[in-house]
Formats: structure tokens, C-alpha cells, sequence
């Protein structure tokens, strides 16, 4: 069986930094990948090379089995096909909650004005935000923000969502919430890569936990395995750490 | 644009005119026009010299009505057809414009004047040498300018502005010390722009005279008929009693010595 | 646990909060210095006023720029020739607004593919807005429909907004392109990861946040504009400026050109306040960035 | 757990990896529109080109603005005229930068106590944005040294660069408050919240990240200050572009203001190229946004 | 005894919604007091309010007894004696780490370069960001740029240290750290406001934690007793959700 989303010796410099130093990856097709790792080690620069938004040095990444990372790929295509989600959630500053989330749905998918906005307040609704519809962005609070931002990542039904630290914004009472609509869509098949702090979460919601370090991925394992008994030095170390701020 | 037509050629292409519009001559003039060329920018009135020059012509030339238009410089200047037979603002003949437009033979030789205050040090000039250390202005697009440079060579470049009126506002400003204008436009100002100045003394001529002409579309065909009538007001004295009325108005001027 | 609560704190210890300020903590500084910024401006412009006024040829000074006669005389012309102001404006101005967003955009677009289209863009800028505006009104004003082709318009007019047009665009594009290159990175970044292609990302979600950030530079070069315009008159268009001058080169008397510029502000000064206006509301609404 | 490591994928299978690529995700768009944009851009720029080489007019028009002749008789005198542009043009360039900075300051300033300075910054801009330059240049290079008042210079020079100050450096403080509006409010904050005045915040915070913002709106009103420059002119100055407007007057030809042209070009391309350069490199250096 | 910082009464409003709605709160010397509370509820405006960044509607905020609020008050003479860190850190990112840390120092408080940046070169070491000293703010990760900025803060040697979420965006590992040099500080007597949504740290490092609920401080107590025992019902709520997330 093809993986539904596979990373092959993929490596990203940034001028002279050495960012991802040939990651190997495979998420099934309803798999949920937790990217855990010191800071700096590559997490969103993952992510954002999978959604194309930055263009890797060498190796390959296949969607399904094609290569995406090909040249003479249409990227629009490709990114049509996934979400994410980003550390800082970057909605437009000038669009009202609502046009955020419908953007891309009416622009990039052609779905008509009602249908988008119908699908978008019920997403909105789900996460708290009806109220906010009509507002801006820069006058909600930051955990607003984001769960905007996720709202508008799953207004287009995507095949993969990448989340990058979601819930770092969010205030507890909410990441229960946001959790609980991750394995919901992980039940109705959806695919996801996440890198994240909070290993709570990942063990939590994940079917397979990766543990990056310097740009390589040390080991991967399901979240059991792994934290019980991590294989690498590396990562027993950081496991130790992430303990001791009581994390974990 | 020189081709060879000369005012004592054959006119026989004259009998009917080569006029934009039949029937009627066009003339083109400053915006505005002034005096002493033209009376209260009113070319109709046919006051001053260039106006009453005009009418004699086309009455010389049997053409019974004169359309006056208006140009710019630069739009008198650039190329292409013009939609007039020809334009009469004080352009003063040069060869190296005889290679855009035509020009018609000159109807009036320009002496320079120079003015300043009566009571400056420009006052005292008795010679073009003694001007070398002042500053000097003039308008461009004026021989006025060219005679600066040519025949005083003064210390400074002259100033160079864009009319009479700035040319006058840098004297009142007391950025210049005498401005050269060509005689009969230095009489006006003095008279009637600037009446703490007066014509400090006549320039000497140096070189061929200067004349003015009227100026033509290149290759105009119409030239050769106004050279005709202009040379038949010269010979009736037509022309010099209209620059008697309009231009010698001032009375004796002292001319600089050189 | 009840002792850690806070219960209403005894509000007469507030009366006298001044009491025992510690040195330094109280200040008016922000005032202070603004009023003497005040007082110093009006004390320099006032004093100039005062020794203007009071010179030797200030009556002849004020007689050839600000006469009450002359500008009753030259009022009538002058408006007439404004309306022709407005009307090249209008007409420049869209196109003007129409060409430099292809320009910008073009400019803006990434990726080895859209080479071409930069360097076109970049040459055109370079060379449009290097060339001065009064050349590029001759050159095309007189120059073209001098070539006599067949089916050039000849009207002064139309190659005058043409020549405008071009000038201004290529100003008018590099601020765009900076109001673009304002809007952070990531902003677009998000717009791609929703699907949209490079143009809709320019389109819907970085252009409406780069215009935003360039209203003023925006409006710098309508006001500017709305002078410049006058150098049609070049080509023999009669609008204010030229107005202005052929009453003052008749008249020896500068209030004509006073006209004029009062009718540019009565159309720039309102223009200015109605767009801060406008910039002000939307930032309120959209923008106070909660920290 | 080994069964779900990762060990090297066969590289054979990627080898083809173009083989049955699902329609749409590929293509060149990119390429493809770029080319034809390029495409077109040539067969109507080269056609109008042609157009105009073959009219019947266009070796009168080529010998009135392009002979090399004239090229080389006004060359000298333009020149030395530009010389004089420079000089104006450092002068000035440097008075509106401090007088700009000055007034986009004033207006920044937060808070009812500073009212009175911003409402005095706003009437600078308004009025002096509004007035043409050229009235300006009349008013202050004319007007002023006719009054006859002890000590105030009369020099052309002098009052031309004061008149393009004041009208430029309210141009200019526009663009530097665009600048500063476009900083995120939050950065104030921050700079407020280590302790810092307004005026620092400003200084060390908000400028340095504002003038980055505005740097290719500040490109255009440098290039076009290098131009109006010669506006001073009206006064009487000698540059470039009077030089070529003699030489044209003298001679109806329009060469020299080709020559003019060239010289301008000749600093602004240079110059708007290294600050693009700079700019994108300093970009490059401390902007990449990692989102 | 007077309290270190005090709020009377504190209202607040952006437009026509009312944000803090009377807040009463009092912070001792050598306190650590906790903010906690949903998305929304006025966390980050209280800590906005304290630094004068914000001015309130009505009621006091004290600091050593002096009410700073009043008006006629120097702002910036109140600021340099607290240091703040915010949720989304707003380094500046013209000016390199080492630059955005000694600006501070250097400006308001008139130390010399070379003592700022010795200083801010131990800092940056503790908190593992030697290395990044000559680095721009975007060009470094996430919680590389919270690090940054939790070292300005404390540059400035602050009397009172407010700090907005500064954890949500660092990972796990140096959550830790962070942790320990906020007990550090606390224990050289350092007092400190902290807005979180940790709730491990807040019952970790607070003397008292105060729950906030729509603009009011519905209680104050400190954390064993509060989370074994909340009092008001809404806090009852609030701590269940945060434990179903796997947060407490
Ligand atoms: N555009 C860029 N230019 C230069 N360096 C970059 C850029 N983006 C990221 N980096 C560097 O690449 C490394 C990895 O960054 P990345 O953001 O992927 O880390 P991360 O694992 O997501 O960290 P965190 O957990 O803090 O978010 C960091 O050292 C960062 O400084
Ligand atoms: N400048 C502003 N203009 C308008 N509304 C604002 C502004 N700042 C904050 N708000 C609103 O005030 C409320 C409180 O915001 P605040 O940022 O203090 O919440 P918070 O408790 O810090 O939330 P979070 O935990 O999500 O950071 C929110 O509803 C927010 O939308
Ligand atoms: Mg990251
Ligand atoms: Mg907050």
C-alpha cells in the first residue's frame, strides 16, 4: 500500500544553516503524525515544505504516491489538497472572521458565497466563535485568533491537515475542544501531521510519534512505545526534560 | 527646411494663395501678446507693430479676412503641420532654425538694449566692457540672451528666464543688474513694467543684423507670397511708418560703444 | 481561603493620591514640551509675519502677488481653466491607477518563470519615471502625432493624459510594490496554503492590505498629480496654470497664479482630510492590535 | 516498534515519477502566461516601433529629437548645467530629509497634550503639499529678497532649495507617517513597555522599521526632486534642463533635452538599482519570517 | 504592610465592550500571583492596564502604595520599574537579539553599552540563546523569540515582572528552564504577575492564583487550595474542562 504522504531524504537549507538534514517519513492514509522536538529542530520547516510553501534542496515528497515536490508540479493543486494551520496563525488582518474562513473555499474551490459562509458558521459554531463572525482578527484575543485559523484550514476538506502548535495559543478550557475535533476528524479518515509541545496531546491523538533532532528524525514509533521507551539517547534525554517541566 | 525660395522668386504660384483656409489668412500669435507687437493682446484691434503688419499684408496679399490663434513657444517650435499659414511672434531668423521651419524674409531688424536701475552702478556704463562684471538677465528664447554671450561675455552666465516678467521680478529682487531686451520691448517695460529702470544705452550691433520673421510650416508653399508682399510694403514705406508708430517711440538712446 | 480575597479595599486611602509622589514619577513632560513647541512656532512664523509686513516694499510685494483687483480680474479665466484641470485629472487619474497596478503586480510576482515579466516591469519603472515629465509631454505630444500615421489621434489632450499616464504609473507602482512588499511574508504564505494561485493571493489578500499601508504616499501623488497636470499646457491646453501666466505675463501681476493655488487646495486640502478620515476609521475598526 | 522505522525507500520507484500524474497538478502556468505576457509585450512595443521608424514623418521628427549633431553641440552646456542640478539637488535632499523627519514626528506624537503640535504638523503638509511648487518657488525666490529686508539673503540659489524644502519635505512627511502607521501597534507597545519615551520608542523602534517600509516611496520622491530641481529655474539658475531649453530655443531642436534626459537617467537608474539591491538584501538578512 | 502592586476597581473598555469589569487584585512583594481564566476574560488587558499601556476607565492601580493611574503621572518612569513579556514576544525586528535585549538598559536606563551587553550575554547564555545573539528575530524559531523576549523583560533588573503566556511557545524541554528561573527570580524577591494557561506551572511557582471570569476576579487563593477546591461554579467548570484536556 502507498503511504498517503511520504517524505524521502528530504533536505532544506537556509543559506548556510543546515535546516532539515534528510528526513524520511511515511503517514498512512488516516494516520495522525505527532512531530515532537527541542525548538529549532525543524518542525514547521517540515510542514511547511510538505504544503510546498517552501521548496526543498533534495529528496522527494509524494502525495499519494505522485511526487510532488517535482518540478513541473501546479503547487496550487497540491495545496488545494491539504490544510494547515500555522504557530502563528496569520489571518488577514483586513477580512472579517467570516471572509478569512470562506476565502479560500470560494476563491480556490469555487464554492458559491452561501454555501461557503452556511459550512463556515457551522464550523465557527463548533469552536466557539459564531459571535465573532464579523469581526477583525487584530481585535480578538490570540486563542480567538486561532481557532479561526483552524476553522478556516478545515473549510475546504482537506486530505491532510498540518497543524503546526495549534493549541500553543489556546487556553486549556479550548484545547479539550480542539482535541476532540482532531480524533473526530482522525475517525472520519482524515490524515494529519502535527509538531507539537505538548506530549499530553500527542500521545493523546496520535498514531505514530516522530522525534526530530537537528533536522533528522531519531526515531518514530507509536506514542506508547515511544515515551515508555524511547530507543534513542537523544530522545530519552529530551522525554527526561519534558518530565521534569511536568508535561508530560 | 532652407530650399532655396528667395523673396525676389517667381510668385506666379501666387494668384490663388496656398492658404490653410480659402478665402482667409491664419495667423498665429503669442499667448498673450504684448506690446509694442501687439496691442491689449488684442491681435483684432490690429494696435501694434506686428498686428498692424498683419493687416497690411493681408490686404497687400487681397485676402480680406485674418483669423487670429494662439500658440506657445514650444508649440510654435515643434514639428509637424501647423493648422495656420503662419506665426508672428518676434522669431528671430537663425539658420540652424531654418532647418525645422521655414521662415519668411525679416520685417523688422532688432537692435538690443539694455536696462537697469538710474541710480546703479549699471547706470555709469559707457561701454559693452564695463557690463562684464555685472549680472546680467534675459529671457530665452531671445537673440537678447545670445548677444550676452556672444558680444559682452560677461563675468557670471547670465540668468536666464523664462519671460519678461521674471526677468523683471529678479530685477525687483535685486538678483540681476541690467537685463537685455531686444530696443522697442526694453522702451515698453521701461515705460510701463519697470519704472525705476530706464534704457542704460543701445547695444552696438555686431555681425549681421538681426531680423525677425514671420515663421512657416516647413516647406510651406505660402512663403514665397508673403516674401513678395513684404517686399512691396517695404518699397511703398508701409513698413517703416508703422515702425515709426510703434517702435521708435522712445527718443535718443545713447548706443554703448564697444 | 477567605483571608486571600480581596473585599472591597477602603476608598478613602485614595483621596490623596498626590501626597508623597516620588520625585520623578510626576511629570507633564508630553505637555511642556508641546507648548513650547507652540509657543516657538508661533513666536518664529508670528515674528516673521510681523517683519514682512513691516518691510520697506511690502505694499509693492503684496500689490503684485495678493491684489484684490487683479484677482477679481482673473478669477473668471482661471475657474474656466480649472475645470479643464479636473477633467485631465479625472481622466489621468484612473488610468493612471489602472496602468501602475499592472506594473506593480507584475513586478511582485515570484519564481524563476516570471523573470521576464519583472525585468519588463522594472525597465519600464526605471525609464518612465527617469525621464523628465515635461520631456515625455513633448516627445509624445508633439513627436508622435507629428509622424503623421494614419489613425494617431492628434488631440493635445489625449497624448497629454498619455504621457501623464506614463510618468505617473511608474511612480504610482513602485509604491504599490512597497505597500506589497510591506505586508508581511507570511500573509502570503497563508494565501497559498489555502490554494490560491499567486494572482489571487495578490488579489484577495495582499493588494487590499498593501493599498492600505500606502494611502498617504497614495495621495501624495494625486495631489501631485493634480499640479502636474498643468504641464498639458505645454501642448496648448489652456487650464489654471496657463491662465495664471497669460494674465501674469500680461499684466506684470502674480495674483493670478494665488488664484490658481487656492483652487488646487480647495480640491487637495479636503481631499487630504476626507481620506485620513477614512484611513483613521478603518484602523480603528480593523487594526488595534490586542498585544 | 522497528517495523515502523523508516529504512531507505527504493529510490527505482521515483525515477518515473512523471508517469500517470493526475491531471491538473501539473503544469507550467507560471511559464506559460509569463511567456505570453512577454510575447505580446515585444510584437506591440516592437510593432508600434516599426510603426513609427516607417511613418513618413519620422526622419524630421528623428532629426528634431535625435541628431547626433545636436547631441554632441549641446552636450557641453548641459553639462555644466548639471552640475548645478547636483549641487541643488544634495542641498536640498538633505533640509527636506530633516524638515520631513521633523513634521512625520510631530504627527506621530500620541496623546491630547501633543494636540496642538500635530494639528500644526497637519496644516504644514496640507498647505504646502497644496501649493504648486512653481508659485512657491515665485513667491519665496521673487517675493521675499523684494522686500528689502536687512539680512535676508537674495540669492537664488538660496531661496530656490528653500522653497523645494518646504514643499518636498511635506511630500516626504507624508511617506515617512505611511511608514510609521505600517508599523504594528504592538511594536510601540513593546518599546513603550522597556521604559522608553515616545520620542525614543520612536527613534530606536518605530523609525528605523518605518523608513524600511517606505524606502521605494522615498526612491520616487528622491528621483523626482532630482528632476524638479530644476524648477529652480524659474528663477534664473542655469541647469540641465534650462541649458537644453536654451539650446532647443535657440536652435528648435529638442536634442539637448534628450542629453538632459540621458544625465538623469544616468544617476537615477543607478541609484534606484543599489537601493533595490540593498533593500532586498537587508530583507533577505533580517526578514524572512518563518511562520 | 502596603501591597508591592494593587488594583482597585478597574474598568475597562475598547468601544462598547467593557473588558475588565471591575478588577480588584492585590499583589504583595515577593509574590508570584497567576492569572488564570478562559479565552477572552481580560488576562492579557489586566497586564496591558498594569504597565500603563493601556489606560483604564476607572479605578486605581497602585504601585507601592502611589496611585500610578492618576492622571499627571509619568508613564515611563512606571515602566522602567516593570519588565513585560508578551504572548506574541513583539521583538523588534530591525535590530539583532543582542540589540533588541540592551535597548532597554541602554536608552531608558543609561547603562553603557559595554556593561549592557555583558549583562545581556549572561542572560542569553542561561537561557540558552548565546549563539543567537547576532541574530535577527525572524530568522529564528518560535521559542527562539520567546526566549528573546523573556530576556528583555528582565534586562532591566524590573521590580515587578508581568508575563503573558510566555510559555505557550516554547517547547517542552524548555519549558523547564523557564520555569526555574521564574522560581529563581521569585525567591531573589522578584514579584510577578503571570497570565497563563498552564496549569501545572501555575501550581507549580504561584503564591496565589486568581481566576477571572467575563472582566472580574471571580477568586483568589492560593493554588492547593484553589484547585483542590474552587469555590465559585464557574471555576469548578473551568478547572474540569482544563482536567478532561489533560492539562491539570
Ligand atoms: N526563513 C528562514 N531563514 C533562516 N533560517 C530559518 C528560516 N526559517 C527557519 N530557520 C531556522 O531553521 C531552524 C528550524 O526552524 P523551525 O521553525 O522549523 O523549528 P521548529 O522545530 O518549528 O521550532 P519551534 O518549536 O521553536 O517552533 C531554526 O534554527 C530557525 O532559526
Ligand atoms: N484593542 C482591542 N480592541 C477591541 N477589543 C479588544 C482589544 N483588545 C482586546 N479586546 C477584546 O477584549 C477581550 C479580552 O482580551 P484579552 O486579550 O485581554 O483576553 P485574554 O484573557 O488575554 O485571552 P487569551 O487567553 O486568548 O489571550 C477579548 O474579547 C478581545 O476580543
Ligand atoms: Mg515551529
Ligand atoms: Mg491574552
Amino acid at each position: 500500500m502507498t503511504a498517503k504522504l511520504e517524505l524521502i531524504n528530504v533536505h532544506k537549507s537556509f543559506g548556510t544553516t543546515h535546516v532539515l538534514n534528510g528526513i524520511d517519513l511515511a503517514v498512512d492514509e488516516h494516520e495522525v503524525v505527532c512531530l515532537i522536538g527541542p525548538s529549532g529542530c525543524g518542525k514547521s520547516t517540515i510542514l511547511r515544505c510538505v504544503d510546498l510553501l517552501d521548496t526543498i534542496d533534495e529528496g522527494h515528497i509524494l502525495l499519494d504516491g505522485y511526487d510532488v515536490s517535482a518540478k513541473g508540479v501546479n503547487p496550487d493543486e497540491v495545496r488545494r489538497r491539504m490544510g494547515i494551520v500555522f504557530q502563528s496563525y496569520n489571518l488577514f488582518p483586513h477580512l472579517s472572521v467570516l471572509d478569512n474562513v470562506t476565502l479560500g473555499p470560494r476563491r480556490a474551490h469555487g464554492v458559491d458565497k452561501d454555501a461557503a459562509e452556511a459550512h463556515a458558521m457551522t464550523l465557527l459554531d463548533r469552536f466557539g466563535l459564531a459571535d465573532k463572525a464579523e469581526d477583525y482578527p487584530n481585535r480578538m484575543s490570540g486563542g480567538q485568533n486561532q481557532r479561526a485559523a483552524v476553522v478556516r484550514a478545515l473549510m475546504s476538506d482537506p486530505e491532510v491537515l498540518l497543524l503546526d502548535e495549534v493549541t500553543s495559543a489556546l487556553d486549556p478550557e479550548l484545547v479539550g475542544e480542539v482535541l476532540s475535533v482532531i480524533r473526530e476528524l482522525a475517525g472520519a479518515g482524515m490524515t494529519m501531521v502535527l509538531a507539537t509541545h505538548e506530549m499530553g496531546f500527542a500521545r493523546d491523538v496520535a498514531n505514530k510519534v516522530a522525534f526530530l533532532h537537528e533536522g533528522r528524525v531519531l526515531e518514530v514509533a507509536p506514542p506508547a512505545e515511544l515515551f515508555a521507551n524511547p530507543q534513542a539517547e537523544r530522545t530519552q534525554q529530551f522525554l527526561q526534560r519534558v518530565t521534569e517541566a511536568g508535561r508530560l | 527646411g532652407s530650399d532655396g525660395v528667395t523673396a525676389t522668386g517667381d510668385a506666379s504660384g501666387c494668384d490663388t494663395l496656398p492658404l490653410k483656409t480659402a478665402g482667409q489668412l491664419t495667423v498665429a500669435t503669442g499667448e498673450p501678446a504684448f506690446l509694442p507687437w501687439v496691442g491689449d493682446d488684442n491681435p483684432e484691434g490690429g494696435d501694434g507693430f506686428e498686428a498692424a503688419l498683419v493687416y497690411a499684408l493681408a490686404a497687400e496679399m487681397d485676402v480680406a479676412n485674418v483669423v487670429w490663434t494662439r500658440t506657445g513657444f514650444d508649440a510654435a517650435i515643434a514639428p509637424g503641420s501647423k493648422d495656420y499659414d503662419f506665426n508672428i511672434q518676434q522669431f528671430s531668423i537663425t539658420e540652424e532654425r531654418e532647418q525645422v521651419v521655414d521662415f519668411s524674409d525679416g520685417y523688422y531688424q532688432v537692435e538690443q538694449a539694455i536696462i537697469g536701475a538710474s541710480d546703479s552702478a549699471a547706470a555709469s556704463a559707457a561701454s559693452v566692457d564695463d557690463l562684464k562684471e555685472l549680472n546680467l538677465g534675459a529671457a530665452i528664447g531671445t537673440t537678447s540672451l545670445d548677444y550676452i554671450e556672444e558680444n559682452i561675455q560677461p563675468d557670471n552666465d547670465a540668468a536666464v528666464f523664462d519671460d519678461n516678467v521674471a526677468a523683471k521680478s529678479a530685477f525687483d529682487a535685486g538678483q540681476v543688474d541690467g537685463i537685455v531686451f531686444d530696443l522697442p520691448t526694453a522702451y515698453y517695460i521701461t515705460a510701463v513694467e519697470i519704472t525705476d529702470a530706464s534704457i542704460l544705452g543701445v547695444l552696438p550691433r555686431e555681425g549681421s543684423p538681426e531680423e525677425l520673421g514671420m515663421l512657416f510650416e516647413d516647406g510651406s508653399p505660402l512663403v514665397p507670397c508673403v516674401n513678395e508682399a513684404l517686399a512691396n510694403l517695404h518699397n511703398d514705406g508701409t513698413i517703416e511708418s508703422l515702425e515709426d508708430e510703434w517702435l521708435n517711440s522712445g527718443g535718443s538712446i545713447p548706443t554703448l560703444s564697444n | 481561603m477567605a483571608e486571600q480575597r480581596r473585599v472591597d479595599p477602603d476608598p478613602l486611602e485614595l483621596n490623596q493620591p498626590e501626597v508623597g509622589r516620588p520625585p520623578g514619577i510626576f511629570a507633564q513632560e508630553g505637555f511642556k514640551s508641546s507648548l513650547i513647541a507652540v509657543v516657538s512656532t508661533v513666536v518664529v512664523f508670528g515674528g516673521g509675519a510681523l517683519l514682512i509686513v513691516n518691510s520697506p516694499n511690502w505694499p509693492k510685494v503684496r500689490d503684485q502677488y495678493f491684489s484684490g483687483e487683479d484677482f477679481r480680474a482673473s478669477w473668471p479665466k482661471v475657474l474656466d481653466g480649472f475645470w479643464v484641470n479636473l477633467e485631465l485629472f479625472a481622466y489621468s487619474t484612473i488610468s493612471i491607477a489602472i496602468v501602475a497596478l499592472v506594473v506593480a503586480v507584475m513586478r511582485s510576482f515570484r519564481g524563476a518563470a516570471f523573470f521576464p515579466l519583472r525585468a519588463l516591469a522594472t525597465i519600464y519603472t526605471d525609464i518612465f519615471r527617469g525621464i523628465p515629465l515635461i520631456l515625455l509631454i513633448l516627445l509624445i505630444g508633439f513627436g508622435l502625432p507629428a509622424l503623421d500615421i494614419g489613425g494617431v489621434p492628434r488631440s493635445a489632450t489625449f497624448w497629454g493624459i498619455v504621457a501623464l499616464t506614463l510618468s505617473y504609473s511608474a511612480y504610482t507602482a513602485e509604491i504599490y510594490r512597497s505597500g506589497i512588499d510591506a505586508v508581511p511574508e507570511s500573509q502570503r504564505s497563508s494565501a497559498r496554503a489555502l490554494g490560491l494561485t499567486q494572482w489571487q493571493s495578490l488579489r484577495f489578500a495582499i493588494l487590499p492590505q498593501a493599498v492600505r499601508n500606502v494611502v498617504p504616499a497614495l495621495m501624495n501623488t494625486v495631489v501631485s498629480l493634480q499640479k502636474d497636470v498643468a504641464l498639458i499646457s505645454i501642448l496648448g491646453v489652456r487650464e489654471a496654470v496657463r491662465e495664471a501666466q497669460i494674465y501674469t505675463a500680461r499684466t506684470f501681476n502674480y495674483t493670478s497664479y494665488v488664484v490658481a493655488t487656492l483652487l488646487f487646495l480647495a480640491i487637495s486640502i479636503p481631499l487630504t482630510r476626507v481620506v485620513d478620515w477614512y484611513t483613521a476609521r478603518d484602523r480603528r475598526l480593523r487594526s488595534q492590535a490586542p498585544v
